[in-house]
């Protein structure tokens, strides 16, 4: 057998291309916000994007799990309720121990929606149950489970610590604190899922599950994890929510799951797994987000928000297809041949 | 010498079909050990079983005299058994190299993965193979036979001391399959003990030392290939004598009845023209990847084409209409079995009767009695081995699959019959039927057209031999001027080397 | 080993959830007619039906879609469309006669929006249909704010909400009962039916058997969308009020009435009598237990566990085996 | 074909009444079944308004419940109307989410003898046999500007954070509000914008800060909901808005007390909504009884409410609203 010379393994171009989705959220984004400043100055005012940057802290947090679930090719619908049982539960304990620090309350949240999601997880992968139909199941059993707990008791702002009400405000030079935790945990799972053995598995999962399986992953162990990562982050958004409006009844997060569902597609996770980053959900939730507050400050008629979002949610996974067809192509040309 | 894995009275069931009853052989350190046995004697399974994802229902598997208890394919692979299994299994989103190193990908700080090292590695292995493929690339969109390939560069990477290959060569060239051969001799000089299944016998004498044959499940012998030939093994993993292979009758070729002119897709192939009549057998031949497939795809109208007519009996069929195509009586039999010729989850009747429910309906309306007695006729009449005609197509056996897929195309009593690849990993006993039956089809007046990768199967059964290079069609050889040369020839455009 | 083979066509047998949910659902209506007091009412059941209407007209082309491997998830925001265009065509003056074809046609419109981004783009229709769940039902606030409109002719609302003569069979039973036969004998017995399931089963052999799985879709799409549509009429005559919000969240309790029928929501598996019987149970038991005083919050549990354990009763039989 | 205009006047009537003549002497029936059906459930001003009635209930003797749906849809509603039917209460006590859609069912309610009292948000006068109004919409009106105008020092501009755009009482209010700003008195006085939050906490939340950025020289947020004012004050409290803008409107005390203390609130009002369910017990029971049929002009006692008079259209009005402020706050837990 002769040496074959190999081409110099060339830049990532692909990458690169790949990575434009995310790009085109960033000029969508700065489009919007340019538009909006223009027509209202006040919209760049450091409260206005204060007030920005705290409304995408939740949702970004829970868009960061459910990216996670989305890339092992699943889905998690619960997280609404999650949250809702989350908030209700810290907001309980806040109220009977006014002392709670705010770190005990956060990892109440966490472990309360950690628990929700090992139970998504197993169901999923012992049940051998799809995600779908196991997270719509408890979508409604966690919600039902906060009615029965919280039946009309509804929790105030007056009745929280005011300690705890300041953390939903207060900021480290001059970033809110919500905010900072929203990007720790986008940082943190970016790095296990681009740079970690476990991180790239669970692409591997979505892009093949027999595969997965074939290649001695732990399907298993890393589909619960998956599901524990959504609901504790879930979780963790459920104590930002209680933190932020300070009023929490069982209602708390209700429909919350489609409009993460939509920022991750907006980012540019595919719905079938296997692709996608968490920036990019991130990016999703901040875009969606911008678009309320603007459509709030451009006077545009708020009952056009919700169609503009839905347009945007088409346009989003349109541009993405028309991407995907470009690279596939580029694909096709670059078959191998034996030297 | 003491044997490096030893496999002890392994039995697996899946519901109530035994696939493996009580199979015991021995592998060592540095050889290469055939395992053959018709379509759904169980080979699979008992490569599914030593790579840890059946456990056995009963019997044990020892490696170095200890007794190996695999609870998943992760144990497998720490056990260093690497697997090449019969269908490929990579991640269509993530890079070559990656897919090589999936789960032991390089580590740098703080246990992140090393990307530098692993494309590296990959681009390593690459020229261990002999083949260029970009390990940045991301895996889908690679042909066939660079996944299979990929899945040996991932078998290799591991260092393993037991490599399974469950069909690797299926879906390869001469070429590939030499190299892939050097290779394999390679390990083996190294101290690994090779488990090779293949239905070619061509394969196994180049390749391996001893062989192993199973047939329904069981274990029926374990010899040095140099004290069987090979009629010897046929008549054992069919347990009956076997006709002579290539049954091709004379027949006087008739009207032409397929003509195609001009047919271009870029870059796929371009400018293709040829005619079969009736009564005839043409074979499309020429490398993996050559362009075969999407020609007959594009023939019988699943894929589209830029330019080019698509005559049947003087009807021009419209492009992109395969149910034009059909009822001008073209059948296309396609490679990908699993994808494309079966709805793997339906039921054997439906499958069959798929293409025809419309013809089968009564004012409209199936109360499925119609589509039960044309299942059952046409499956019988291709000798297919299935339990109920309810039982799902995809818990045959691939032979069997194989079957009800010409079963399917059969029934639609076609005029051209296209076939791509038909006897696939396909055992020498359906091999002979299906040949059989397409030799007799022929000569009921079907035209045939028939793409293969298999050159005793082309040069056995053409009356002519099309063979195409690179998307062009390179050369018609009618049967006297077809041998193994020539076709190589025209198909790699030098000297063969084989 | 025959003894092995019996207990497998037993277990493969009650392993059918689709004739396992109509035992299911039989067993609850005769509970709760025996136990639950005024259950069994001539009124109740027409209250029952009235209730079930729109989920159980979605239900349908609902199943046949899912069984071909995709979802709809925008029906509810259809529903609310039709209803707001309703509305606003009739305080436009416009006649009853001309606004329910538009609105039937609407839902065929925005069924085709569907099936264009679905089939002729190849996009993911969870995606799509998220999108345009959200953007019908934005377009429904634009059409008619959060207004409502009233008063229509009470011929027609009296009709929805009527029975038929004197007997307690509710009028829009009929409407029922004729689309789910329909639809029951498109999947189950004709070449539709049968490419339905092939292009859910495998989406690619079905086309190499000459289907045309994205025209098939896109057809389904539009199903979906004209009996949104009708539903989205059918509710407004009902509630004699026509709102931008009408049937906002029905979209869950349909996905979730048919996939407790026993349909597979990767497509290729699913019966429409279970999937009827599903909405039945589900109808049922949310009468039955409001008739009991049982809360809202247990109707939301039962719901979900029926749903987990409608998948995972079956999955756990055929492992056993 | 038929239209709308071609239809009016011809809607379905009301059963005709059956109960005939009133008798102010028929002593109050014990054992009455009354039922509550408020918008939603679980939310807290309703809690309080259907605990009134709970005590009006005990007090006649009479069997108390409550149903209700998790969301404030109008349809959810039907259902629960349609059961209490099957159930035979005597009397339903409803808070429309839609004044139409419920219509045909309380209709069905009616003709099987169960007496209709809706509170809080009014169903078509056709389908209830009598509405319990918190406080006449003027005078609610009034009570708006003249604290929105307190608050802004008689001149800027004015934003309303109101519930639903079809909300039927808000509406009323803020017609009332318009006119009443049409007044010289009130010129200086400017309504920028009327925002809704649909009495959701976070959307009503999220409305607030819009407005604030949209209108950086509003003096005055009026939120005639109880959702909205929380929200809202729960947002200005913790935004450099603080102290610049005032908030009023209508609130509950528990809710508004921190931001009346932190100062973000001078002033609110509200009428006690215990009394609301209360005088609907009584006013059902007295129907249910024979003592009224709704018509104008009778008169009824409600414990310890004392007499009240039906006024027209069935309306019977609780008395004039309350106002808050940090003196008085503490006196009040509801
Ligand atoms: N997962 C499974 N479930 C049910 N039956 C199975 C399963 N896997 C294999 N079988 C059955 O077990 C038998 C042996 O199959 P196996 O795949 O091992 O055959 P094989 O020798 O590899 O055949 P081929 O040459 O066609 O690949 C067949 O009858 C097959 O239908
Ligand atoms: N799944 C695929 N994805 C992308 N490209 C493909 C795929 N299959 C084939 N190709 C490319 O299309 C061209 C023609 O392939 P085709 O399958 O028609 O060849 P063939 O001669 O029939 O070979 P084979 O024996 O593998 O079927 C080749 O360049 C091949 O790399
Ligand atoms: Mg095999
Ligand atoms: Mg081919």
């Amino acid at each position: 057998m002769t040496a074959v010379e190999l081409p110099a393994p060339r830049r990532n171009t692909l990458g690169v291309v790949l990575r434009a989705r995310e790009l085109g959220i960033v000029i969508a984004l700065g489009l919007l916000v340019a538009v909006t400043a223009i027509s209202n100055p006040r919209f760049l005012s450091g409260q206005s994007i204060r007030d920005i940057l705290l409304n995408t802290a939740i949702l970004a947090v829970l868009a960061v799990g459910q990216a996670v679930v989305v890339i092992t090719r699943n889905i998690d619908l619960s997280v609404g309720s999650v949250l809702g049982l989350s908030a209700f539960t810290v907001g309980t304990l806040l109220q009977n121990n006014p002392g709670t620090p705010v770190v005990l309350a956060l990892l109440v949240g966490a472990a309360v929606g950690g628990v929700c999601g090992v139970l998504n997880g197993v169901l999923v992968r012992y049940g051998r149950i799809p995600a779908l139909v196991v997270t719509l199941g408890t979508l409604y059993v966690v919600r039902g489970v906060t009615y029965f707990w919280a039946g009309g008791s509804q929790i105030n702002a007056d009745e929280l610590p005011q300690g705890f009400l300041d953390f939903g405000n207060a900021t480290l030079l001059g970033v809110p604190y919500l905010v900072l935790i929203s990007l720790l945990v986008l940082v943190v799972t970016a790095v296990v899922l681009r740079n970690y053995r476990t991180g790239r598995e669970l692409y591997a999962m979505g892009s093949s599950p027999q595969a997965a399986q074939l290649a001695g992953i732990l399907v298993g162990r890393r589909t619960v994890g998956a599901f524990l990562v959504s609901g504790a982050l879930a979780g963790v958004a459920g104590v930002l929510f209680a933190a932020r409006f300070g009023t929490i009844d069982a209602a708390a997060g209700t429909g919350l799951e489609l409009n993460v569902v939509a920022a991750v597609v907006v980012g540019g996770v595919a719905v079938f797994g296997g692709s996608g980053t968490v920036w990019g959900a991130a990016l999703g939730a901040l875009l969606l987000t911008t678009i309320g507050s603007a459509l709030a400050v451009l006077e545009i008629n708020q009952f056009w928000q919700q169609a503009i979002v839905g347009g945007l949610i088409l346009l989003a996974i349109g541009a993405d297809r028309l991407v995907a067809v470009r690279v596939a192509a580029g694909l096709k040309k670059r078959g191998s041949h034996v030297s | 010498m003491a044997a490096l894995l030893r496999v002890r009275g392994v039995s697996k069931s899946f519901g109530a079909v035994a696939a493996v009853r009580d199979v015991s052989f021995d592998l060592y350190g540095g050889e290469a050990h055939a395992l053959v046995g018709e379509n759904g004697a169980g080979k699979s399974t008992i490569v599914k079983m030593l790579a840890g994802v059946h456990r056995p229902d009963a019997g044990t598997l020892e490696l170095d005299g200890t007794a190996l208890a695999l609870t998943g394919p992760a144990d497998a692979k720490a056990a260093g058994i690497a697997v090449i299994y019969q269908e490929p299994t990579l991640f269509p989103d993530l890079s070559v190299a990656e897919n090589i190193a999936m789960g032991r990908q390089p580590l740098g700080r703080f246990n992140t993965i090393d990307r530098a090292a692993m494309v590296a590695q990959a681009a390593r292995l690459f020229t261990r193979l002999g083949v260029s493929i970009d390990p940045n690339r991301p895996a889908r969109g690679l042909s066939i036979a660079d996944q299979q390939l990929v899945e040996i560069a991932k078998a290799l990477s591991v260092d393993a001391r037991v490599v399974v290959m469950d069909e690797p060569t299926a879906a390869l060239t001469g070429v590939e399959v030499e190299r892939l051969f050097a290779v394999a001799r390679s390990l083996r000089d190294d101290g690994a003990a090779l488990l090779f299944i293949s239905h070619r016998f061509e394969e196994i004498t180049a390749l391996c030392e001893r062989v192993t044959i199973m047939r329904d499940g069981k274990h029926v012998s374990t010899d040095l290939l140099a004290d069987t030939s090979v009629d010897e093994m046929v008549r054992r993993m069919v347990g009956r004598d076997l006709d002579a292979l290539f049954p091709k009758q004379d027949v006087e070729p008739g009207a032409t009845v397929l003509r195609i002119q001009g047919l271009t897709r870029d870059p796929v192939f371009k400018d293709i023209s040829f005619e079969v009549k009736a009564g005839e057998i043409v074979a499309l031949a020429g490398l993996v990847g050559s362009g075969r497939s999407e020609v007959v795809q594009s023939i019988f109208g699943v894929d589209p084409r830029d330019a080019g007519t698509v005559e049947v009996l003087g009807k021009t069929l419209k492009p992109k209409n395969p149910k034009q195509a059909m009822a001008a009586g073209v059948a296309l039999v396609p490679e990908d079995r699993r994808q494309q010729g079966l709805v793997m989850e339906l039921s054997i009747e439906r499958n069959v009767t798929l293409p025809r429910s419309r013809s089968l309906s009564q004012l409209g309306f199936l109360t499925g009695n119609s589509e039960r007695r044309s299942a059952k006729e046409w499956t019988e009449r291709l000798k297919t081995k299935y339990g109920r005609l309810s039982d799902e197509v995809g818990t045959l056996s691939g032979g069997n699959q194989q079957k009800v897929v010409l079963a399917k195309w059969l029934a639609t009593g076609p005029r051209v019959l296209i076939v791509d690849e038909p006897t696939r990993g396909i055992d020498v006993g359906t091999k002979a039927e299906v040949h059989r039956l397409m030799s007799s089809l022929a000569a009921e007046g079907v035209a045939v057209l028939m793409v293969s990768s298999e050159l005793p199967e082309v040069l056995g059964m053409a009356d002519r031999v099309l063979v195409m290079r690179e998307g062009r069609l390179v050369a018609e050889l009618s049967r006297a001027e077809a041998t193994e040369e020539s076709v190589m020839f025209a198909a790699t455009g030098q000297e063969a080397t084989v | 080993m025959s003894a092995e083979l019996t207990e497998t066509t037993r277990a493969g047998r009650l392993a059918n959830w689709n004739v396992a949910i109509i035992a299911i659902t039989v067993i609850v209506l005769i509970i709760a007619a025996a136990s639950v007091d005024s259950f069994g009412t001539g009124q109740n059941f027409g209250f029952l039906v009235l209730d079930l209407l729109p989920i159980a007209l979605v239900a349908l082309p609902m199943t046949l879609v899912i069984v071909t491997g995709e979802i709809d998830l925008s029906v509810a925001s259809t529903l609310g469309l039709s209803s707001a265009v309703m509305g606003y065509l009739w305080n436009a003056n416009q006649p009853i006669e001309t606004i329910i074809p538009i609105c039937l046609l609407l839902g065929a419109v925005l069924g085709a929006v569907n099936g264009f981004f679905v089939t002729v783009l190849g996009l993911p229709s969870l995606a799509v249909t998220i999108g345009t769940l959200a953007l019908y039902r934005g377009l429904a606030f634009v059409v008619l704010g959060d207004g409502a409109v009233a008063d229509f002719p009470a011929v027609y609302t009296d009709w929805v909400t009527g029975t038929i003569g004197s007997t307690p069979i509710p009028n829009v039973l009929i409407v029922i009962v004729v689309l789910a036969a329909v639809f029951g004998v498109v999947l189950h017995a004709t070449p539709i039916g049968r490419a339905v399931f092939a292009v859910g089963a495998g989406e690619q052999a079905a086309r190499f058997a000459g289907i045309r799985p994205g025209r098939l879709k896109f057809w389904l799409y539009v199903a979906s969308g004209v009996i949104a549509g009708l539903a989205g009429v059918l509710w407004t005559l009902r509630y004699s009020s026509a709102r931008a919000d009408n049937g906002a969240g029905l979209e869950l309790a349909v996905v979730a009435a048919v996939l407790l029928g026993g349909v597979s929501i990767f497509g290729g598996k699913g019966a429409l009598p279970g999937v009827i019987a599903g909405v039945v149970l589900l109808g049922s038991l949310q009468n039955a237990l409001r008739l009991s005083d049982v809360s809202n919050e247990a109707l939301n549990v039962v719901t979900g566990v029926l749903l987990i354990a409608s998948v995972l009763g079956p999955n756990l039989l055929k492992r056993r085996t | 074909g038929t239209t709308k205009s071609s239809t009016e006047g011809q809607q379905s009537k009301a059963p005709e009444n059956t109960a005939g003549k009133a008798d102010p002497n028929a002593p109050l029936k014990e054992g009455l079944k009354i039922a509550y059906l408020p918008k939603q459930l679980n939310n807290p001003y309703t809690d309080v308004e259907v605990g009134g009635g709970k005590v009006a209930v005990e007090e006649i003797k009479g069997t108390y419940k409550l149903v209700g749906p998790n969301d404030a849809s109008a349809s959810s509603q039907v259902s629960y109307i349609n059961t209490l039917i099957q159930q035979q209460q005597n009397v339903i006590v409803v808070a429309a989410n839609d004044p139409n859609a419920v219509c045909p069912s309380l209709n069905q309610a009616r003709k099987a003898g169960i007496k209709v009292v809706t509170f809080d948000s009014d169903a078509s006068k056709t389908c209830r046999d009598a509405f319990i109004n918190q406080a006449t919409t003027q005078g609610i009106g009034e009570s708006l500007v003249k604290m929105a105008s307190e608050l802004a020092g008689g001149s800027g501009e004015i934003a309303v954070l109101s519930a639903t755009p079809n909300a039927t009482n808000q509406n009323s209010w803020i017609e009332v509000m318009k006119t009443e700003l049409a007044k010289p008195e009130n010129a200086k006085l400017k309504l920028v914008k009327i925002a809704y939050g649909n009495d959701d906490d976070q959307k009503s939340f999220t409305e607030a800060q819009g407005l604030l950025q949209t209108y950086p020289n509003l003096k005055v947020i009026v939120s005639p909901t109880t959702v909205g004012i929380a929200a809202a004050s729960r947002y200005v409290s913790s935004s450099s808005y603080k102290g610049k803008v005032a908030i009023t409107g209508l609130g509950l005390p528990n809710q508004m007390r921190q931001y009346v203390k932190d100062g973000t609130v001078k002033k609110f009002a509200l009428w006690n909504p215990a009394d609301i369910g209360y005088l609907a017990a009584y006013a059902g029971a007295a129907m249910s009884s024979g003592q009224i049929t709704g018509a104008e002009g009778e008169k009824f006692k409600a414990g310890k409410l004392g007499e009240y008079t039906v006024g027209a259209d069935g309306e019977i009005v609780l008395g004039p609203p309350t106002e808050f402020t940090a003196e008085n706050i503490d006196k009040f837990d509801f």
